[in-house]
């Protein structure tokens, strides 16, 4: 029998891993949006743990929902690098800095 | 089901401009070039309908969609607000638009849903709604951003604003998902009753309090959740960076309410102090980096920040009348950004975005009137008397000064004395330098017009700020 | 007759609305002239009309006015003046006038702004020395900023933007803290009437912070030692009415401040603290007075001396509990209160005549450096006679109003204690010193240059501005009891006040 | 007496003063000086009359004019206050103010600014009047500081003078040293007393004088000592006592007239005529009575030595009038304020006399005053040298004449004193006697006497003054003759009556009145005295060294080189204030403004704030990289402050 602990724990190790993803990557813009992606997981995880052991329906069914709105901020962050990279010819994160100060 | 069916009305404003967006869209996709003009007029005429749907059912008040959707004083005030505030967002940067061949439809079908998603999560009951509306709201507004897809600095903009709003929804969710942990619910109403019942785990409820906190200060901007805001308020076209300073922090700030007051009010000793830190970075960022700017977007962008710091100074407080000061302070604040941005594109044109410190130089010899509006607009955001602007701060600093927060009070008052002197500068360089260029205006009458009313706004609900404070006093009883 | 009709309200908002008008006009309309005067004259009858209506016998609020202005905190426009407010409102609707005279042709860009303004500024001013409700007084005690900072930063000298952008963060910086203060009183009080602050009682610890934040509001604007650099800056930037303006008014408004808020609400720490005020005023008599002897420009040299004359306001302010606590002859007290106020308003007149002074060597000349005057006697013998009148009066003679304020003073101040008087009475030299030197290097001696040699005489315009000034101040110096017998009164119930204890 | 009479008399000159001075172009000089004339002649006629109303009826007149200003309990009054003393200074203000009104047209007859002139010395003469007719301190301060303005503008008359206009600003700011410890005595006055009323102040003498004050913790001092130094310091300075002097010789850069009316006779002797006002206040104070002894007594002999080396014939005037201030003051010490009043009207005709005589030779020579380029005068100005000599002769104190009956009166009171410091006093004042003599008549001896020196200006030989100049002369004569013969009531009698309070234990006067048997006794008692002898010496002395033996003077001066340049730089003082005060209060100026102001109060804190908070900006906005990773790890950070802070 895994215990609740136990999947609290992997969603935050796996939320963890989806935020250092975010910093600690300088290179691909790609990788960010997985990270992202990574991170609605752990956090779908968390729901669904929270609903099975508290018996409560209403985690999962936010589920559903959180995948869906995760697929359209996909397809709205390709759609954005898609235009970032015709006018860059790049998607190298560390290039993305004329806006500072 | 009659009943179900009833009850639905509660939601009919978002309801009917759920409708008109499906109809704007169609009508963008097959009408073609004519597709923004009739997108416009469309829109603004939804705007103005659902506000007075708004306006008619003042006062019925319920719960709806198995309690996941309110309707109360509360969101009707804000949900009204929003479309005004939008109606005239939509008017000045259509004339932004149109000088710019970005004349399209998108943008309204875009703005137009986006609103739907502010409303939504004013009149949020539940987690799920939140989210819901909040990710409506961001999605439009990453696009929008986006919209001016040869522009280098708008795209490298949106792609940061996109990943770092991704960045915080997810931590919002993984708090939602928390507090969900230990109260074993979604619905605010019922996390409200859980908490005040008490006996939970407080770690773990300060735990996923801090990660709803990350949310809401990233989408109001406060320290150190700001970075996004000045890069996309500089890259951003004038007119998304208008529509996005407006009217979303009006929604970020309902969704604060709603989940701190209403849904955790009981755990307010728990985000009463991040927010106090938040509140303070903010307000001492914002204004002593506001200083160095010399592109005025982004200086009213560090400008929001600070203003944001004082929006957080209400909530701090803990009391009713802390929660209205702070409404009535982010009411005030997006009629002044919106005047202050409105005025960047009145006074620029095709090629030229009159977004840096140095195009205001002499306006007052150019153009004495909209000079004299940009001084009522910078003085009120300084916060000077007899302008909104100082109303503003006069009751959010009232309301911390009530619970005797008085060191807090200070540091605000003398942040907003260094706050002062952004704004004076953009004074000085408007009436006493002396003009450099000489264009003439091109904006058409209906823009000027509205211009004017907005800075007039300012100036006579500084006279006369009573009626909308005492709105907003009426929708926090005692 | 006057008591029926809403005088205080005319007052305000008769200026502020013909500013507007004014304003609304435009600029190189002939009319924004001869209109801003007609409206500056109105003003000056009506506020004649509170003299002629005012009751001296009682030290109640009189002409009041009272409407709810922002329901939501019981925010109130209160009105009403006593025997303090009365006096510098007349003292403000005088100088307007003098300031549309004298920038009548000296003005000639943007006519129509520069006399709005300044009608604007004096409605705002009124209403300031007349408002009975904390956040009504701190509205126009802000509001007034805006005008003044565009009058000395549009129509003011070369570096005009450093001190106009000082002056305001200066004063801006003082008054957040009355702000906090008046923020920290409706807490404790409940609400936002002046004279409700009166009467709340206060811990000392209370009255120290508040006592504090007034002090640092009012000093700013008075000004007091250290905290009066901004003056000469703002002073010899600013357009000869910019520095009318801001001497015969704006510093009153610091000592008005003092007698409406500190002494009343915070007796207690006032009395303890007493030897901070007392200290700094003496500093700022001795001290400036060395500073202003070594100024090489005019309106400077001016500035400091208006510095060090504030400096016998706040003095006469605080010595009062040293006198209640040894005076043998109860006078002391009242001579003190009395003695400031009447120095304010002679200072308001003196100091006024004496930027115009400048003011008429400027146009001419378009330098304030004394050096590159001298002789100036020679070709304008008319203008030496009232500038060395009016430098008398400044220097504290007998017969003008300039020696009535200090003389009262100096009286109180030996009851309080022989050093303060002795300290105090340096002015007697230091203020000759500098105002006579000064006369000497400008007025006196043969032509100095060709430029003195091309001077022409003072004009009817400037003639009369001149002559009215030069007979307030002697009538003033010759019989001051019209002046302080209106405030009587009023001294009487702020005494009693302040001799009780809030703890 | 009514308060119509005395109102007319103070006011009549200011009206022809204004009309002068105001409407002078319109009116022309003529109608100028007529106008001033007639009101200064108005008010002499009726001082006149007023002093019989007060000699002879004894009346005295004390009322308020108007309130000036009331606060609390106090009130402060405009008033006159008539008794001998002020009667018998009115009548000496406006006669000899009569007379240099008269002189005037003929002195200043080419001058530009001739009505200005006019209306000047008519204001000064009201400003007088309301000096000594006031009856409170406050309007004493009122008249007090007024002369001081007039003084003032009289000296730069000639403003295109850089000396007239650097001497009238020295003058004002001593006097206003002076005035500063004036002003401080009216306060403790008011302290004490409660009132600035001269009778409600006098009657609580007494009481007062029991009072002590602690001006430095620890020293209790007598109230009323330091009350009387206090007022007196304001003699010192109106009344040019060491070292309050230095501005009196200086005043002589303004026009003759002047220096006979306001640096001689009158302005200059308010001081005197002060402090026996305060008679009451300072028989109280022995303290303030041997201070006023010493100060009096250094000024009478110390000035008179430098009147021996003057060359220019206003100035060395100038030093016999400090000299003679000096013995009134002298007077005052000993309590015989009697005396020194007396002494202050003789010395007022025959100090007029001398300065308007000089005035007439200063004419003559063409505006040349140094007396080395004089001589032998007598000739060419019989009237001007007759009266110069009556005038003299009574300075020095020729037995029979003014000055004689008032010097020998003051010398014998300070005999009779015994307060500290009337020793050194006596010494002074019987050394004086003979340093008065040489000098004087150097100067007559140089100027009528002699070979002639001057420059005929090519053939103009020097002649006599018109009448206005030369009637005024022999007016003024006459008094300075027979003024003395008033000795028996006004010094010996009791003329003041109790206008002069005086404590039996020093009335030195009394004490001598015994042995008072009338002028004649008196005259024949002093030409045995020690003084008569002495003078007599001087006047030999002066006569050996400047006639029979001219050459001699310059090889003393040779021969005691020192004691010249000593004498020759005043002792010092000029320098040393001109160095210690102007130079060290610029000094202290310069230092406060760019230290104390720009450096530290603006460049500091000021700016130096707004400065930090540009520095914070520029620094902080490097946070903000433009880079993606490091807005993300931002809010990393401030996820992680947060959960450190709020949840561990």
């Amino acid at each position: 029998m895994i215990a609740l602990s136990d999947f609290l724990i992997l969603g935050a190790l796996l939320f963890s891993l989806s935020v250092a993803g975010i910093f600690i990557n300088r290179k691909n813009i790609i990788i960010l949006l997985m990270c992202i992606e990574l991170m609605l997981l752990a956090v779908n995880l968390n729901f669904i743990a929270f609903s099975h052991y508290s018996g409560d329906i209403a985690g999962q069914v936010f589920v559903f929902f959180i995948l869906t709105v995760a697929a359209a901020e996909a397809a709205i962050g390709l759609a954005i690098l898609v235009v970032l990279f015709r006018n860059k010819h790049t998607i190298n994160v560390a290039e993305l800095n004329k806006l500072k100060g | 089901m009659t009943f179900e069916v009833s009850n639905m009305v509660l939601a009919l404003p978002e309801m009917f401009m759920l409708a008109m967006a499906c109809v704007i869209l169609l009508a963008v996709a097959f009408l073609g070039k004519q597709g923004a003009n009739a997108a416009y007029g469309l829109s603004q005429l939804t705007l103005a309908i659902t506000a007075i749907l708004i306006y008619q059912s003042l006062g019925e008040t319920g719960l709806t969609f198995d309690g996941t959707y309110v309707k109360d004083a509360f969101s009707d005030v804000l949900k009204m607000a929003i479309c005004l505030i939008n109606i005239a967002v939509l008017l000045y940067s259509t004339t932004y638009l149109k000088a710019r061949d970005l004349f399209k439809g998108e943008y309204y079908v875009l703005a137009i849903f986006s609103t739907l998603g502010m409303m939504i999560m004013v009149s949020a009951a539940h987690f799920l709604t939140i989210y819901l509306g909040l990710e409506l709201m961001s999605l439009c507004m990453y696009a929008m951003v986006a919209m001016h897809r040869d522009s280098f600095i708008a795209t490298e903009a949106a792609m940061k604003y996109f990943i770092l709003g991704a960045l915080a929804s997810g931590m919002l969710l993984y708090g939602m998902s928390i507090i969900y942990g230990v109260t074993g619910n979604l619905s605010i109403a019922t996390v409200a009753e859980v908490v005040q019942a008490g006996g939970l785990d407080n770690t773990v409820l300060s735990f996923g309090i801090v990660f709803l906190v990350i949310g809401i200060g990233f989408k109001m901007g406060a320290v150190p959740f700001h970075m996004w805001l000045p890069d996309v308020y500089q890259g951003a076209p004038t007119a998304v960076t208008l529509f996005i300073a407006a009217a979303p922090k009006v929604a970020a700030f309902a969704m604060a309410i709603r989940l701190l007051v209403e849904g955790l009010g009981d755990a307010q000793l728990y985000w009463q102090d991040m927010l106090i830190m938040l509140s303070v970075l903010s307000m001492i960022i914002g204004n002593v980096v506001a200083i160095a700017q010399t592109n005025i977007k982004r200086m009213l962008a560090y400008s929001t920040i600070s203003h944001i710091g004082f929006i957080l100074l209400g909530l701090i407080s803990g009391s009713p009348e802390g929660y209205a000061a702070s409404m009535f302070y982010a009411l005030v604040y997006s009629l002044m950004s919106m005047g202050g941005f409105g005025m960047i594109i009145l006074l620029s044109r095709q090629g030229f975005e009159a977004d840096n410190i140095d195009d205001y130089k002499g306006l007052s010899k150019r153009n004495p009137w909209y000079a004299l509006m940009m001084l009522i607009l910078m003085f009120s955001m300084a916060g000077i008397p007899p302008l909104i602007g100082f109303y503003a701060k006069l009751t959010v600093i009232k309301s911390i000064v009530d619970v005797n927060l008085i060191s807090i009070a200070i540091v605000a008052v003398l942040m907003s004395v260094i706050g002062a002197f952004y704004y004076l500068r953009i004074i000085k360089v408007m009436y006493f330098d002396t003009p450099e260029q000489h264009q003439a205006l091109e904006a058409p009458i209906d823009m000027r017009l509205m211009i004017s009313a907005n800075a007039l706004a300012v100036l006579m609900l500084g006279i006369f700020p009573g009626s909308l404070l005492a709105l907003c006093a009426s929708v926090f009883p005692l | 007759m006057f008591t029926d009709l809403p005088l205080l309200s005319l007052l305000i908002w008769l200026p502020v609305f013909g500013g507007i008008a004014v304003l609304v006009n435009g600029d190189n309309n002939p009319w924004a002239r001869p209109l801003a005067l007609l409206i500056s004259v109105a003003t000056l009858l009506l506020s004649i009309g509170l003299y002629i209506g005012f009751d001296n016998a009682t030290a109640q609020m009189q002409f009041t006015e009272q409407a709810s202005w922002i329901s939501a905190f019981d925010i109130n426009y209160s009105l009403g003046v006593d025997g303090f407010s009365m006096p510098l409102i007349i003292l403000t609707a005088f100088s307007t006038v003098i300031v549309v005279i004298a920038g009548w042709e000296v003005i000639q860009d943007r006519v129509s702004q520069y006399m709005a303004a300044f009608l604007i500024m004096a409605g705002l001013m009124i209403a300031v020395f007349s408002a009975l409700d904390a956040i009504l007084f701190y509205v126009f005690f802000e509001a007034m900023l805006i005008p003044l900072f565009l009058v000395i930063g549009i129509w003011g000298g070369p570096n005009r933007v450093y001190a106009t952008i000082k002056f305001f963060l200066y004063t801006l910086f003082g008054s957040v803290f009355l702000l906090l203060a008046l923020l920290y009183l409706h807490h404790v009080s409940g609400s936002f009437s002046i004279l409700d602050f009166h009467k709340v009682g206060l811990s000392m610890q209370e009255q120290i912070y508040l006592f504090l934040a007034f002090l640092i509001a009012f000093a700013v604007k008075v000004p007091m030692w250290p905290v009066h650099t901004w003056l000469p800056d703002a002073h010899v930037e600013a357009p000869t009415g910019g520095s009318v303006i801001l001497a015969a008014i704006t510093l009153k408004i610091g000592g008005y401040g003092f007698l409406r808020f500190a002494l009343p609400i915070t007796p207690d720490a006032s009395m303890a603290l007493d030897w901070l005020i007392i200290s700094l005023s003496l500093t700022a008599v001795v001290y400036i007075g060395f500073v202003a002897l070594v100024q090489s420009d005019l309106k400077k040299l001016i500035a400091y001396s208006s510095i060090a004359h504030m400096g016998f306001v706040t003095l006469g302010l605080f010595i009062v509990f040293r006198i209640f606590a040894n005076s043998a002859t109860g006078s002391g007290a009242e001579l003190a209160i009395e003695g400031a106020m009447v120095q304010m308003i002679s200072h308001g007149f003196i100091a006024a005549a004496m930027f115009l002074c400048v003011g008429v060597l400027y146009d001419r000349m378009h330098t304030r450096e004394i050096s590159a005057y001298g002789g100036v006697i020679n070709t304008m013998p008319k203008f030496a006679g009232f500038a060395v009148f009016f430098a008398m009066a400044n220097a504290g003679l007998p017969g003008t109003s300039g020696f009535v304020g200090e003389f009262m003073v100096i009286l109180a101040a030996f009851q309080a204690n022989f050093w303060f008087a002795f300290l105090a009475a340096t002015t007697l030299i230091l203020g000759a010193a500098y105002t006579l030197w000064m006369v000497k290097r400008v007025l006196f001696g043969d032509v100095a240059n060709d430029d003195v040699a091309k001077l022409t005489d003072i004009n009817r315009r400037e003639f009369l501005m001149l002559a009215v000034l030069a007979v307030i101040v002697l009538a003033i110096g010759i019989w001051p009891a019209p002046v302080t017998d209106v405030m009587h009164a009023t001294v009487e119930h702020l005494l009693t006040q302040i001799s009780q204890s809030k703890l | 007496m009514t308060e119509n009479l005395l109102l007319t008399i103070a006011f009549a000159p200011l009206v022809g003063s204004i009309i002068a001075g105001l409407f002078g172009k319109q009116v022309g000089k003529v109608w100028s000086h007529r106008a001033a004339i007639a009101g200064v002649a108005t008010a002499f006629v009726l001082s006149v009359w007023v002093l019989k109303l007060v000699a002879v009826d004894g009346q005295t007149y004390n009322e308020q004019v108007y309130q000036w200003l009331q606060a609390g309990s106090l009130s402060l009054e405009i008033g006159f206050m008539v008794d001998a003393l002020t009667a018998m200074m009115m009548v000496v203000v406006t006669f000899v103010s009569l007379m240099v009104h008269i002189y005037t047209i003929g002195y200043m007859q080419e001058d530009n600014g001739y009505a200005r002139f006019f209306s000047y010395i008519s204001l000064f003469t009201f400003a007088m009047l309301m000096l000594v007719m006031a009856n409170n301190f406050m309007q004493l301060f009122f008249g007090w500081e007024a002369v001081g303005l007039v003084s003032y503008l009289l000296i730069g008359f000639w403003y295109k003078k850089p000396t007239a206009i650097y001497a009238n600003l020295k003058a004002f700011l001593v006097n206003r040293v002076g005035d500063f410890g004036f002003l401080l005595g009216i306060s403790g006055v008011l302290m004490y007393a409660g009132s600035l009323d001269y009778v409600e102040v006098f009657a609580q003498a007494p009481a007062i004088s029991e009072k002590t004050i602690a001006i430095f913790s620890g020293h209790d001092w007598s109230v009323m000592s330091l009350i009387c130094i206090l007022l007196f310091i304001g003699a010192m300075g109106k009344s040019a006592q060491v070292p309050l002097h230095v501005w009196l010789p200086d005043s002589m850069e303004g026009p003759t007239p002047i220096s006979a009316l306001i640096h001689a006779a009158t302005m200059v002797t308010a001081g005197i005529f002060m402090v026996t006002r305060m008679s009451p206040l300072f028989e109280f104070s022995e303290t303030a009575l041997s201070f006023i002894l010493v100060i009096g007594a250094i000024t009478a002999l110390f000035m008179g030595f430098l009147g021996l080396i003057q060359n220019d014939i206003k100035r060395v005037i100038a030093y016999s009038t400090l000299s003679q201030l000096g013995y009134m003051t002298v007077a005052l010490g000993a309590s015989a304020y009697a005396a020194g009043v007396f002494h202050l009207m003789t010395h007022a005709f025959f100090k007029a006399l001398l300065f308007l005589g000089a005035g007439s030779v200063i004419i003559a020579m063409h505006h040349e005053q140094d007396i080395r380029k004089m001589g032998g005068l007598k000739k060419y100005m019989p009237i001007t040298y007759w009266t110069g000599l009556i005038g003299s002769l009574a300075l020095i104190g020729f037995p029979g004449l003014a000055g004689f009956f008032s010097k020998d009166s003051i010398i014998e009171a300070v005999h009779a004193s015994n307060l500290p410091g009337s020793g050194f006093a006596y010494f002074a004042v019987i050394v004086g006697v003979f340093i008065t003599a040489l000098y004087s008549f150097r100067l007559f001896f140089l100027v009528f006497h002699g070979k002639e020196r001057f420059d005929t200006h090519g053939g103009h030989l020097p002649h006599e003054s018109p009448a206005v100049v030369t009637v005024p002369l022999i007016l003024l004569a006459i008094p300075s003759v027979i003024a003395g013969y008033l000795i028996g009531s006004m010094v010996f009698g009791d003329f003041f009556g109790n206008a002069i309070i005086v404590h039996a234990d020093h009335d030195v006067l009394a004490h001598h009145a015994e042995s008072y048997h009338g002028v004649i006794g008196f005259v024949l008692h002093g030409l045995t005295a020690l003084p008569f002898w002495l003078a007599m010496a001087g006047v030999a002395t002066a006569y050996y060294l400047y006639l029979v033996k001219p050459e001699l003077p310059a090889k003393i001066q040779q021969r005691f080189q020192w004691l010249h340049r000593l004498l020759d730089n005043k002792y010092g003082f000029d320098d040393f204030n001109q160095i210690v005060f102007a130079g060290g209060s610029r000094k202290i100026g310069q230092l406060l403004w760019k230290v104390g102001d720009q450096t530290i109060i603006d460049g500091a804190v000021v700016n130096g704030t707004a400065k930090t908070v540009g520095l914070a900006s520029k620094l902080v906005r490097h946070v903000q990289s433009g880079y993606l990773y490091h807005y993300a790890f931002a809010m990393i950070i401030g996820l992680w402050l947060l959960l450190t802070y709020f949840v561990v």
